[in-house]
């Protein structure tokens, strides 16, 4: 992976929570790296901390309760944790911006989709006239495939569906050219044939514009379908690393296989058989499990993996799995 | 029922391989029981000034029961050389226009105020919880009418409405309970049926649908229950609500009548002397700031406890 | 050919979506518009679609837990509408209901001895108080529980377990009809599996027919004998699940599968099938077929006139030109 | 929109004719003989049974009701039985002068509690924030008229800067719109802040921080026209509040407002008098709610183009 540019380097970053129940370690250092024009996607289950993961990127955790304790976010070699509010400001929306899984929520209700597109343009480019603004909105709306861009303009987020809603956060997030797109679940909140159509035309825009994209999600399909580079998560860990095909093909850690393998028909072969699943359930995060935290609920776990947390190791060539058995075949 | 075997039977069968079905271990952390005494409980621990306002209320309870035992002076004693006296040894509030002592008389004044506070409060709070989640739930007719209704009581402002009643029903202490009870339901009652509505929409509403519960078991069961925190809140929020409109009505002389020694009209009483002698007016005044602050200081608490969990 | 368990004549149900206390046109939405299935006993039916096609309502109708506004539903042969309250009532422990949102569908403030014992209390008066709890620790070994969780309150526990109350209050009356909405949806995949197992084992172990509600077609093709494929309150396409994957006559249905991701990146290059727009809102549907404004192959007479289902190598397809 | 604002006019309706039959059975099943109250002990009993025919007084009261409503409707409330004036020309006469005490203390309350909000949101749990908000619970927790003779003591007597009582400048109403207005702006300034940190928590805000917007743009543009939706709401029930409050403030400082008419009325008993004096209030809490809707509905797009 690293023979090829990267635009963001994550390195060991934790952030952590604190609650009255304790100190949460929702992103407990994660690494990984995303190459400039790719997809890179971030994978797992509900609370195993990639949303953390993006808003800490974004410097958008809520603080206090949150708080970025450590490791490094490199934008182009500038370390995002350490810059100041105004500069981070300036990155935001221009540089990495994002948009999330709910479009519903997301927009403001009582401001024009075109006043919000347009919004960021103003943010990062001061001297800009109103008409070119305007002109601007509407050809990005028109880009992201939305009906009659001249008159949507006037609209407000209400009287749009979810599926159009979602391409006008879609044009706010790319309309200042940015170099890197955090997508947190963009069409988790979609129906299925809409979701084919947001998909579709991120990955148009992707490649038109080559911006590099890290896309969160639950969904192994949509990760199947979109990601160049995928990590997997697991309870504020990244269990395991690689290119898109070697994680398909040849997944190495007990918690990707049995991920791969609970997806009901997969190939559509496995009718009415039993489905694989993973026993148990996500340790809480105040209360880890000393060593491998899917130690508990693996089938091939050793005395020695409940005892010390394993190291990321590398499997293939830019594949790498958080195993202690990970280099005996599997 | 002909096949309660089934189930039964299968008590004894241990699942096959474990894998859907593996039974899972549950740790419980005893403090996270939830009942509404619990919410109550955790919301004075964690908000101190709700633990403040608490132990006012208590002072100022245990104060006004044992006022007859404590004081030295009688509230009701005129003694006419001893007029507009300012607070001294003797009179640590001084005396009122008739030479009565003023501490005796705030204090005695304090049981009107908690009973006025206490008894409309919670009258008006059970007929608006019961009118409120009958209409929510039943909706149609029903909730038309109770709500329109409510619309008419809320119309008015309320001192004004209690003000007619209080000239219709002539003045005295009962009838400030009937008035405020009739001008207090309408808020309440528009709280519960919003809520009874975000409840009778939940599934756990529908799962007891599904079963065949009926319907006054359901509102029973379910509705209510999940509605008593907020009614709580209500109900010590328009206690110090209830308290400055019978200050209010008594200070323009159509509550309480003298020589009754609310504290409305203690106010009242004094504003006559406010240039010679102010503190006969000032100090009942303080009394109802106190007693209003404490209570409120209590209910936010509270509100703040329950509400973010109310909220999903 | 297995006995029709539970079926539906022409179901209609239809909301308002604005009350018309004083006149002013109330517009109407037909969430459920002139729906026939037949639901054969110990198969799993599925109801599959995307949002506002009616799927939810139609389970719930079928229940009696929203009002019918046209059409019947017959279980054993009869039909639920002539029934007194009283025998509705006595009928309902016969068919239940499993939900989608496992955070909503137990009542917060009870522990999770009185939700199992609420079937108990409804339908049981007169059992012991022993009794209900003896059969509700068997409910919680059935769904895979321990016994002692029964003094617990329902936030005490995680989706899944959630879940798995919800299902052993639906099990608690023994039932031979359940309808589950959605009833994985929620769930992270791991644990979706573990309920799904858990689902398959208790209709082999309890004799069960399930209606399942679900937008998630993986889902549906792993656990369904039969589909029926609704859009916008109609049936589009009903037929056996294989058959029906492997080649659906509805355009619809063609593209719903097409849009699904595939989990496997190799596949990533393959011609897609894209819808064209949005869902029309249910409020103005479209004249003639409600699919016209986004299928592909409309002609003029799909914007003219609504097709009628037609019966075609052992499906019901509700199409004028059908992918033969 | 039309709808609407239709919509509540229609609702409107039945809540006017609930309010004039609350106020008629309230007013009319009153114990004692008005006319004799008027006339005097003294008077013959067959004069006052003449002056009663003479006033209607002894119809069934359903007839009194409807006549009530008819003259009402055409502006008759009937005649003062104290002042033997028409209670309508009483008080129009004396309205101008609350409604300039209303908006002068409505003034006052937005003045201090809006921003005393917005300040206490933004900084929250901060000294700020608790100084505030303790300070608006105090302000809600102190009796208007206690209040009022505070400032009477310290404003007037202590300090001599303002005219103790009395209505004939504009001097005399600046004490009673602050004592007024300020029990009612800590309930302004609560509201905002719990509906701005409301506000904050959104998905949206979010977004508008992602877009590169500082947190002082975020709350002027995106937080601060949906947080104060709801007080505009509370501001148009504050002006039932306002009325209600200035019963008290207007016999205080001996204001000639309509509450300080109703107030004699009671003491009078002078039944048509208070009868239209409550009628007149009411109907004005009314026309602020309605006013509240429609401007909740023209500020808020979803409801606007709906």
């Amino acid at each position: 992976m690293s023979a090829q540019e990267t635009i963001l380097d994550v390195k060991n970053l934790r952030t952590l929570f604190l609650t009255r129940k304790g100190i949460v370690p929702a992103v407990d250092g994660i690494s990984f790296s995303v190459r400039k024009g790719k997809v890179t996607g971030l994978v797992g289950e509900s609370g195993c901390g990639k949303s953390v993961t993006s808003l800490s990127i974004m410097g958008l955790i809520p603080q206090p309760p949150g708080k970025i304790a450590g490791g490094e976010i490199l934008f182009e070699g500038r370390d995002l944790s350490k810059l100041s509010y105004k500069e981070m400001c300036r990155v935001r929306g221009k540089d990495i911006s994002m948009i999330f899984q709910e479009p519903m929520t997301s927009l403001n209700p009582v401001k024009t989709v075109g006043y919000q597109v347009g919004e960021v343009l103003r943010i990062h480019q001061r001297d800009v006239a109103d008409a070119e603004v305007r002109r601007r909105v509407v050809e990005m709306l028109d880009l992201v495939g939305i009906p009659e861009p001249e008159s949507r303009v006037r609209a407000f987020p209400h009287q749009l569906s979810g599926g159009l809603r979602q391409r006008v956060m879609i044009a706010m997030a790319l309309i200042c050219d940015p170099k890197l797109l955090v997508a947190d679940e963009p069409t988790t909140a979609l129906d299925v044939t809409i979701q084919a159509q947001v998909l579709k035309l991120m990955m148009d825009l992707q490649r038109r514009i080559g911006t590099s994209i890290i896309l969160i999600t639950h969904d192994l399909g949509v990760v199947a379908e979109t990601c160049d580079d995928v990590n997997v998560m697991y309870a504020g860990s990244i269990v395991e690393q690689g290119d898109v095909f070697n994680i398909f093909r040849n997944p190495s850690h007990p918690y990707t296989r049995g991920l791969l393998r609970s997806i009901p028909d997969t190939g559509g072969t496995g009718r009415k058989e039993r489905l694989f699943s993973i026993d148990g359930m996500v340790p809480s995060l105040t209360d880890l499990p000393p060593g491998c935290r899917f130690a508990p609920r693996c089938t091939q776990a050793r005395e020695s993996c409940f005892k010390e947390m394993p190291e990321l190791v590398p499997v293939g060539e830019g594949h790498f799995v958080r195993c202690n058995r990970a280099r005996e075949a599997c | 029922m002909h096949d309660d075997e089934r189930v039964s039977d299968n008590k004894m069968k241990t699942p096959d391989s474990g894998q859907g079905i593996a039974p899972e271990k549950i740790e419980v952390k005893k403090d996270d029981v939830e009942t509404l005494f619990g919410d109550v409980f955790r919301a004075f621990q964690k908000n101190r000034s709700a633990l403040v306002g608490l132990c006012v209320v208590l002072f100022i309870t245990v104060l006004a029961l044992s006022a007859p035992y404590v004081l030295s002076h009688d509230p009701y004693t005129m003694n006419l050389d001893n007029r507009n006296q300012p607070p001294s040894e003797a009179h640590w509030f001084g005396t009122d226009t008739y030479g009565r002592d003023l501490m005796a008389r705030v204090i005695f004044g304090a049981r009107i105020s908690l009973v006025i506070g206490l008894i409309p409060a919670f009258l008006a709070t059970c007929i608006g919880s019961i009118l409120g989640v009958a209409s929510g739930f039943y909706g149609g007719k029903t909730d038309f009418w109770i709500m329109r209704l409510a619309d008419v009581v809320l119309a008015f402002p309320s001192l004004l409405l209690a003000m007619v009643i209080m000239y219709t029903l002539g003045a005295n202490l009962f009838n400030i309970f009937i008035a405020l009870s009739i001008v207090g339901w309408a808020s309440t009652s528009r709280i519960v049926r919003s809520q009874t509505l975000a409840l009778k929409e939940k599934e756990f509403v529908e799962a007891a649908r599904a079963l065949g519960v009926k319907k006054r078991t359901i509102i029973f069961r379910h509705i209510l229950p999940n509605c008593l925190p907020n009614i709580m809140v209500v109900f010590t929020m328009s206690i110090p609500s209830a308290i400055m409109q019978e200050a209010g009505l008594s200070f323009l002389g159509v509550g309480a009548q003298p020589p009754t020694p609310s504290w409305g009209l203690l106010v009242s009483q004094g504003k006559e002397f406010i240039f010679s002698a102010p503190w006969v007016a000032i100090i009942p005044g303080v009394a109802i700031l106190i007693l209003v602050l404490a209570f409120n200081f209590m209910g936010d608490g509270l509100r703040d406890a329950i509400d973010p969990y109310m909220k999903d | 050919m297995n006995n029709i368990l539970v079926q539906t004549k022409g179901l209609k149900v239809t909301f308002s979506a604005e009350a018309g206390m004083f006149g002013g046109e109330a517009r109407v939405v037909k969430a459920v518009d002139d729906v026939s299935i037949d639901i054969a006993e110990r198969e799993t039916y599925a109801l599959v679609g995307e949002s506002g096609c009616g799927k939810t309502t139609l389970g719930r109708a079928i229940l009696r837990l929203v009002p019918t506004t046209g059409g019947q539903v017959f279980f054993r042969g009869e039909d639920l509408s002539s029934l007194s309250p009283e025998a509705m009532r006595s009928l309902r422990r016969k068919m239940q209901i499993i939900f989608q949102d496992p955070y909503a569908s137990l009542n917060p403030r009870m522990r999770v001895r009185e939700i199992l014992a609420e079937p108990f209390r409804t339908h049981e008066p007169k059992m012991s108080a022993k009794d209900v709890d003896e059969r509700i620790a068997a409910l919680l070994s059935v769904v895979g529980m321990r016994s002692d969780t029964m003094r617990k309150y329902p936030h005490q526990f995680s989706g899944g377990q959630r879940q798995r109350i919800g299902i052993a209050r639906a099990l608690a009356l023994n039932p031979e009809f359940i309808v589950c909405d959605e009833a994985v949806s929620a769930l992270d995949v791991s644990i979706q599996a573990q309920v799904l197992n858990l689902l398959s084992d208790l209709q082999k172990e309890f004799r069960l027919t399930y209606l399942f509600i679900t937008h998630n077609l993986s889902v549906v093709r792993h656990i369904a004998d039969k589909v029926c494929v609704m859009f916008l309150g109609k049936a589009m396409e009903i037929g056996d699940t294989e058959d029906l994957f492997a080649r659906p006559f509805h355009p619809y249905t063609k593209f719903l599968i097409a849009a699904a991701p595939v989990p496997d990146p190799t596949q990533r290059d393959r011609e897609r099938l894209l819808l064209k727009g949005d869902i029309p809102s249910p409020i103005n549907l479209p004249p003639g077929c409600r699919f016209s404004t986004r299928c592909p192959y409309a002609q003029e007479r799909c914007r003219m006139e609504e097709p009628e289902a037609v019966a075609l190598e052992g499906r019901a397809v509700s199409c004028h030109y059908p992918l033969v | 929109m039309k709808r609407f604002i239709l919509k509540r006019l229609l609702i409107a309706v039945p809540v006017l004719i609930g309010i004039t039959f609350v106020i008629f059975i309230l007013l009319n099943v009153v114990p004692g003989d008005p006319v004799a109250l008027m006339m005097g002990e003294r008077m013959s009993p067959e004069i006052i049974e003449r002056v009663r025919h003479q006033m209607h007084l002894d119809d069934p009261w359903p007839v009194r009701y409807v006549r009530f409503l008819a003259g009402a409707v055409q502006g008759d409330l009937g005649e003062s039985y104290k002042l033997q004036r028409p209670v309508a020309d009483l008080i129009v006469g004396a309205f101008p002068v609350t409604l300039k005490l209303a908006l002068a203390a409505a003034l006052v309350a937005w003045l201090i509690g809006i921003p005393a909000g917005i300040l206490s949101a933004v900084k929250q749990y901060s000294l700020t924030d608790n100084f505030f908000m303790g300070l608006a619970l105090t302000g809600v927790s102190m009796p208007v008229f206690w209040t009022a003779l505070l400032f009477q003591y310290v404003f007037a007597l202590k300090l001599g800067w303002l005219p103790v009582a009395g209505f004939y400048s504009a001097k005399h109403l600046i004490m009673p719109a602050l004592v007024l207005g300020w029990s009612s702006s800590g309930l302004i300034a609560r509201l905002t802040r719990s509906s701005l940190l409301d506000v904050m928590r959104h998905d949206y805000i979010r977004t508008a921080r992602a877009k590169g917007l500082r947190n002082v743009p975020v709350i002027l543009r995106h937080a601060l026209k949906n947080a104060l939706l709801p007080v505009v709401t509370v501001m148009a029930l504050q002006i039932a509040f306002l009325l209600s409050g200035s019963v008290i403030t207007e016999s205080i400082f001996n204001i000639p407002g309509v509450g300080r008419i109703a107030v004699g009325a009671i003491q009078n008993r002078d039944m048509p008098l208070l009868q239209g004096a409550v009628l007149f209030t009411t109907v004005l809490v009314i026309l602020g709610n309605l006013a509240a809707d429609v401007l909740y509905g023209w500020l808020d797009p979803r409801i606007r183009y709906e």
